[in-house]
């Protein structure tokens, strides 16, 4: 186990692993949903049938419920409205029910541990890496999320708040594409229309923006390798092999890979220890990962690499697992 | 002589409602044949039936002695039989010319020449002496312009038989006398012609032999010349029925209906009417008179651009109906499937609508004492119904004028204004109709009657003829049919 | 006078078409999940619908008059989003105005009620289509809560607009006796008040109804400012189960509060259908979409059993209803 | 004889109410960013509402055909996403079918047809509500997508079903020429060819339009699954735009399109409106969009914006048309 844990009690992990899954209609999350009976095999976690909300969180309080009253000893979940979800775990905590939360971390209600990477760091490194290859000018436009998803709003601010501080002299075109890629597209065309010296793009999720955002390039005539002048430099997020792949041919140029398998991986990992009766405390893991403390819990801060062409053969990116 | 469309043993039922119950006709070739009967007799039924829009539950339809088509098989149906609905069959947001010419706009295949269509549809237009420019939306024509173009596409469709169900229920004088000349010429060229009306008189004049059914069944057969109006009435209604007679009465001196100084574009200027207690007033006119116009003015369902009208001493707010009717009024629109009814809606709700206030206490609807006030309304109108609960949808036409009129006097008005009041009714049910009138007056109301019918105006002790949208003349009781339609066409003065 | 009886029994059956398939819905509940029938699993069904339940309530009074309301789902979070906001501090995310908070139902009923008239007045006053009128105010609500919010979720609120939807009275969710009274309230009103029964003459028959004296406008307004009220209303029991009002709270439910609506009976031509038939729609909804989370289909199909379930009940409701839908 | 000239004219141009709102969102474009009114601006906009507009023209068919489909949104991306499936191998995600690539756009094309096929059984021949039917079925059809997809994007796709949304003839994308060549065909089918006008006439008044012997059942069995037809068809072109089959494709398009079809005076009720009108009513949309995204609007407030300005289109076609709307 890892460095941090202790165990309390010595009933060993009894009791069934209720899940519940946000959504079915993106890569990454699918992804995630692929890996999570596999990892429940390895982990030895009875998992219950997962149930899906379908990003509504209203679904997911209701799904839940069910669990519980199936007989759920503890809950995974990943609530995409971080503060509707509170009075659900208010619930849990009187019912002494542990809650693992994945990718994102509620406001309020006590979870044993939230798992996920840091959003606002993807947006960090996506900024980073533009800033420095467009040397601190010039204009980039990020596709952004819905404005209502945690993520998609953690993205973009940590995107403009860096590009703000560390190269003013970038100018950022947001653009809320609402996950959708016809959006995208028609955004990105258009303001490539307007501002045809625009050289970075940063897309908040590959699986939507990738294929729109190539279309777009390629009919413009604008996908040429980064040694042309005509290059514009697109970071992308998710971390799927269609990126990697893109990478690979040149397409694109970097991508911050959000860790699907690990998730699934340590979502399970932490709700079976807490039903075994473990505890953990703020520091660092033995799998490259950095527990904090939060007011309402902890966090297992899972490491999210920047990939570029110089590491998208690493094996151990979880995009170079799936098949 | 040969039996061109002939219908043996129908029985159609609808849910509960037996419609046809083993009835038949048989039309000789050539001849102009009259379906009459009772509200409610079932004569639409057949007319549905005998145009393969619907299936008879049982029972054969031949023409010529041959089996009747498939009912899919619309084209052979058409090239049958033509006819005008009791029920529109107008497309509203539709022009007139593609109306009259609606799945037969282009002669040969290819795309419509819609230039050539509205010369075609004015030729006929013109051809049936229809006043109406082709190139209009349906919707926008009168409810009498509508039931010509109807009349002038089925004459049009060159068929052997046409089937004609209750055309002249909306039609004044000049106009059924047109619809008769063509009717005449039609069967000179050896058209067959069901006709369907409740005006008895028109059946002794277009048709040679007349059918009559009652409560769903065929009651008689026979040429007009053999059956005496009194025995036909008799063969309708199952009983010996006198002709109406109105009654007289003298009128009170308190006013409490009066329009003064009315206008509006279009359709009549700078009218003064005053109706008085125990007063019958007709109103009466050619077509585009401007009578049905300043009677809806006077109920409230329009708004005169200029003038005032007081409902029992109180002056109404234009355009408010339920103030009007809150001081007094009860009224029959002129077309009930518009302003009349709600179909969906029971016979008792339909009728009691206005007194629903009356009914039970903190805004409540009492269903029982509803229930009691409808079926004494369906008791003194005589209304052929499952009962109180019965939608309105599914009455024949007749009937649902009768709850129309319910809805009208169930408030006990004190002003009654009624359009075209007996379209569409049958003899004894006209009869019951203006009885009401007579009987709401003599229990002290006055009276508007708006008609194309010259019996409607019977009753009335005056009559206000409109020309153009004036009032031209104002005559008194004891006019002969005569006079007053040489009035109305502005012959006279 | 014997005959009509039968009728008028089958009319009343005629609301509880789906009765049948709520049975059929029970008893597969029951075989396919042991917990599916228990005291709990039911109360968290009816208190899971509790607040969709009003939209339909409102929804079948504005189709039964006639007209058509998609805005309600954007009320649902806007009208309480709003009311808090004025309660609520800066720091919280407030407009800074920080009203008692004891005014926070009272506001966002206040809120609702104003949209609803709103779309009233449009759709009255300038004869627009219900439909886009709704549908621009279903965005334009919805703008009303993103905007001021920033997309964030808001979760400081003040107990009172809590309380509701989390309170427990006499051991049931107070929100399930919430709505159960304003079913009751509406199945009364709509069958035997004189406004409720105006609204199917409305919906019947526009043009009739103004000739039988009833002021339609004034029918309408209500029905529009009653929907708004209780999407409103749906929205504070919603706030109160959820303890914080995401940006997405109500996003979607229009469709199942059509055919919640629809399935139990009441027409989208207006006129007819009854609020007992919504309520059937309701449960059936609730049941269908509890026995899927309890046997776990795959969230990949779920979609198409799910809407597989909603074309049987439609059909079931038409075949006992045995009169073509419009 | 004089007196009617100016009417027909006004009938006319009754189709053209919202030309002034386009001349007006033209200028006010080209004062708000000198982008707007170049070239390349005004093909991109044409372009990226080329699909949409497909669904507008198959809705505005329906609608005038006094039905609805709602289903059409999830077509959009299930039909082509089927037929990909169909032709690409196991590892792309493929059945394993693996058909000529050749067949991917007839096949897509063909599961158009038919998902329109199924809504017209389901309407025409149980006599159901199409509002819910469609409503169902567009979630059951987007779960056709989703299962077996199992919510993946397809990138993978064969360069025959890329073609028509990617390629460029004569200078312009292919997408342009297509949905204008389509616009034409609906402009002169619905205005000069008995069939077409026949939808008019099932629209208006159903007994009558059989009365006059048009075979209805057949009218709106077609008109279904033209519609289907052409969602399909837009569903390729969006593909083609993309470069990949996303879960999401096609989904929350359907309010867009009916607003464009109902701005451009298209009636909810049947029986009224012109394939001209809705093209209108498509490009105030795509020009509002654009509009919006060159000045950067902030997302937050963009509904609220772009709410209001479909409520004031709304407002201008009634003025204009000078009808109550239904
Ligand atoms: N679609 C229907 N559903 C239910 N009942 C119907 C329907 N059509 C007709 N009926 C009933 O069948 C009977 C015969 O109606 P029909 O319309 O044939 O009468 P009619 O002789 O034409 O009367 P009228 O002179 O008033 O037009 C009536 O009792 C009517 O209520
Ligand atoms: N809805 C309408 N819109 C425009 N003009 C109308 C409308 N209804 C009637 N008119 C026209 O107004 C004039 C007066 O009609 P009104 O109905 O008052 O007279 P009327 O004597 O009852 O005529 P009719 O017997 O033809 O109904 C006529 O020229 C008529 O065609
Ligand atoms: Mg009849
Ligand atoms: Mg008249």
């Amino acid at each position: 186990g890892s460095g941090t844990s202790t165990t309390t009690t010595a009933e060993g992990g009894g009791g069934k692993v209720g899940i519940d899954h946000p959504r079915a209609d993106s890569d990454f999350w699918n992804s995630y949903i692929k890996y999570v009976p596999q990892m429940a095999g390895e982990l030895k976690v009875d998992l219950m049938p997962a149930t899906n909300s379908q990003n509504d969180v209203a679904k997911l309080v209701n799904n839940v419920q069910a669990l519980i009253g199936q007989g759920a000893k503890a809950i995974v979940m990943a609530p995409q409205d971080t503060g509707a979800i509170a009075n659900t775990l208010q619930q849990l905590e009187n019912k002494k029910i542990p809650v693992v939360t994945v990718d994102t971390r509620p406001d309020k209600g006590k979870v044993f541990m939230v798992v996920r990477a840091d959003n606002r760091a993807y947006g960090t490194k996506a900024c980073e890496f533009l800033g420095e290859k467009l040397g601190g000018k010039g204009k980039v436009v990020q596709l952004q999320g819905a404005l209502s998803s945690i993520n998609g709003r953690d993205r973009s601010e940590a995107f403009l708040e860096c590009m703000k501080t560390k190269f003013p002299g970038i100018t950022v075109f947001s653009e809320p594409t609402e996950w959708e890629g016809s959006k995208a597209a028609s955004m990105l065309q258009t303001r490539l229309e307007q501002n045809p010296d625009i050289k970075g793009i940063y897309m908040h999720a590959g699986g939507v923006h990738l294929a729109p955002t190539l279309q777009v390039l390629k009919q413009k005539g604008l996908l040429v390798p980064p040694t042309d002048a005509k290059h514009i430099f697109v970071v992308s997020n998710d971390g799927i092999p269609q990126e990697f792949e893109a990478i690979r041919k040149g397409d694109i140029d970097a991508t911050v890979s959000q860790p699907a398998d690990l998730y699934a991986k340590y979502a399970l990992y932490y709700a079976k220890a807490a039903l075994e009766g473990k505890t953990f405390k703020a520091g660092p893991t033995d799998h490259d990962s950095t527990i904090i403390q939060l007011p309402n819990g902890l966090e297992d801060q899972l490491p999210a690499p920047l990939v570029t062409k110089d590491n998208v053969d690493d094996k151990s990116l979880w995009g170079n697992q799936v098949k | 002589m040969n039996i061109h469309v002939e219908a043996r043993n129908v029985v159609k039922r609808f849910g509960p409602t037996v419609a046809l119950n083993g009835a038949k006709i048989a039309i000789a070739e050539g001849e102009t044949h009259a379906l009459v009967g009772r509200n409610g007799a079932g004569k639409s039924t057949l007319v549905s039936i005998l145009t393969g829009l619907q299936r008879p539950d049982e029972g054969e339809v031949l023409f010529s002695g041959e089996a009747a088509p498939a009912l899919a098989d619309r084209d052979a149906w058409r090239q049958r039989v033509a006819c005008v609905y009791q029920k529109s069959t107008i497309i509203p947001a539709l022009t007139v010319a593609e109306n009259l010419f609606l799945n037969r706009q282009t002669e040969r295949p290819g795309p419509i020449d819609w230039r050539a269509l509205r010369a075609r549809a004015r030729e006929l237009l013109d051809t049936y002496e229809v006043d109406v420019d082709a190139h209009v939306l349906a919707g926008d024509l009168s409810v009498e312009q509508r039931q010509l173009v109807e009349i002038a596409r089925a004459l049009s469709f060159g068929a052997r038989f046409i089937i004609l169900d209750e055309p002249t229920a909306r039609l004044d004088g000049p106009a059924i006398e047109r619809l008769f000349a063509r009717m005449r010429s039609l069967r000179e060229q050896g058209v067959t012609m069901m006709y369907i009306s409740h005006h008895l008189d028109e059946v002794y004049e277009i048709c040679q032999s007349v059918t009559v059914f009652r409560d769903a069944r065929h009651i008689a057969t026979r040429p007009v010349a053999d059956l005496p109006h009194d025995e036909l009435v008799a063969a309708m209604t199952g009983e010996a029925t006198a002709a109406y007679a109105s009654r007289s009465r003298t009128p009170g001196d308190r006013v409490v209906l009066s329009g003064e100084g009315l206008s509006l574009a279009g359709r009549y200027t700078d009218i003064d009417i005053s109706v008085k207690s125990g007063e019958v007033v007709g109103l009466a006119g050619s077509a585009s008179s401007g009578k049905v116009g300043l009677a809806e003015t006077l109920v409230g369902l329009r708004k005169a651009d200029a003038g005032t009208v007081t409902v029992n001493g109180t002056q109404v707010r234009p355009g408010d109906v339920p103030a009007a009717m809150k001081a007094g009024l009860g009224f029959v629109p002129e077309d009930r499937h518009h302003e009349g009814i709600i179909p969906l809606l029971s016979v008792g709700e339909n009728a009691t609508f206005p007194i629903a206030r009356k009914l039970g206490r903190y805004g409540i609807v009492s269903p029982t004492r509803r229930r009691a006030k409808a079926e004494q309304m369906i008791e003194i109108l005589d209304i052929k119904t499952e009962g109180a609960d019965q939608p309105v949808g599914d009455l024949s036409g007749g009937n649902a004028q009768k709850v129309v009129f319910a809805r009208a006097l169930v408030d006990d008005p004190t002003v009654l204004v009624v359009i075209n009041p007996t379209a569409g009714v049958d003899v004894k049910a006209k009869q019951a109709l203006l009885g009401a009138v007579e009987d709401a007056v003599d229990r002290g109301a006055g009276a508007v009657v708006v008609s194309d019918e010259l019996d409607d105006l019977r009753i009335c002790d005056r009559v206000l003829v409109m020309f153009h949208g004036r009032v031209v003349k104002d005559v008194p009781r004891g006019w002969t049919d005569h006079e007053l339609v040489a009035v109305m066409e502005g012959i006279e003065d | 006078m014997t005959a009509p009886i039968p009728r008028v029994r089958l009319a009343r059956f005629r609301d509880l078409t789906l009765v049948p398939v709520i049975v059929i819905l029970l008893v597969v509940g029951a075989i396919l999940d042991p917990t599916f029938l228990t005291a709990g699993n039911l109360t968290n069904v009816l208190q899971q619908q509790s607040a969709i339940s009003l939209l339909v309530l409102a929804e079948a009074m504005i189709l039964i008059a006639g007209k058509f309301d998609l805005s309600l789902e954007s009320t649902v979070g806007t009208a309480p989003a709003i009311a808090v906001m004025m309660v609520i501090p800066v720091t919280a995310g407030g407009f800074g105005i920080a009203l008692p908070g004891a005014l926070a139902i009272p506001l966002a009923l206040l809120i609702g009620a104003a949209i609803g008239a709103f779309n009233g007045f449009l759709i009255i006053r300038f004869q627009l289509s219900a439909f886009i009128v709704t549908l621009a105010m279903l965005i334009i609500v919805h703008g009303l809560l993103q905007g001021p919010t920033e997309g964030k979720t808001l979760f400081e609120l003040p107990d009172s607009i809590l309380y509701l939807g989390s309170a427990t009275w006499l051991g049931l969710p107070a929100a399930i006796w919430i709505a159960g009274v304003l079913f009751a309230a509406g199945i009364f009103g709509l069958g035997y008040l004189r406004v409720g029964r105006a609204l199917y003459a409305v919906g019947g028959n526009t043009d009739a109804a103004r000739a039988a004296g009833i002021r339609v406008d004034r029918v309408l307004y209500g029905v529009f400012i009653v929907g708004g009220t209780l999407a409103a209303l749906a929205g504070i029991l919603e706030t109160g189960r959820l303890g914080a009002i995401g940006n997405n709270m109500g996003v979607g439910w229009i469709f199942m509060v059509f055919a919640a609506a629809v399935i139990g009976g009441v027409s989208m031509d207006g006129g007819k259908g009854t609020i007992l038939g919504a309520l059937t729609g309701v449960l059936v909804i609730g049941l269908v979409q509890n026995i899927l989370t309890l046997i776990g289909v795959s969230g990949f199909w779920q979609p198409v059993i799910y809407g597989g379930i909603i074309l049987i009940a439609l059909m079931i409701s038409r075949i006992a209803g045995g009169k073509a839908q419009d």
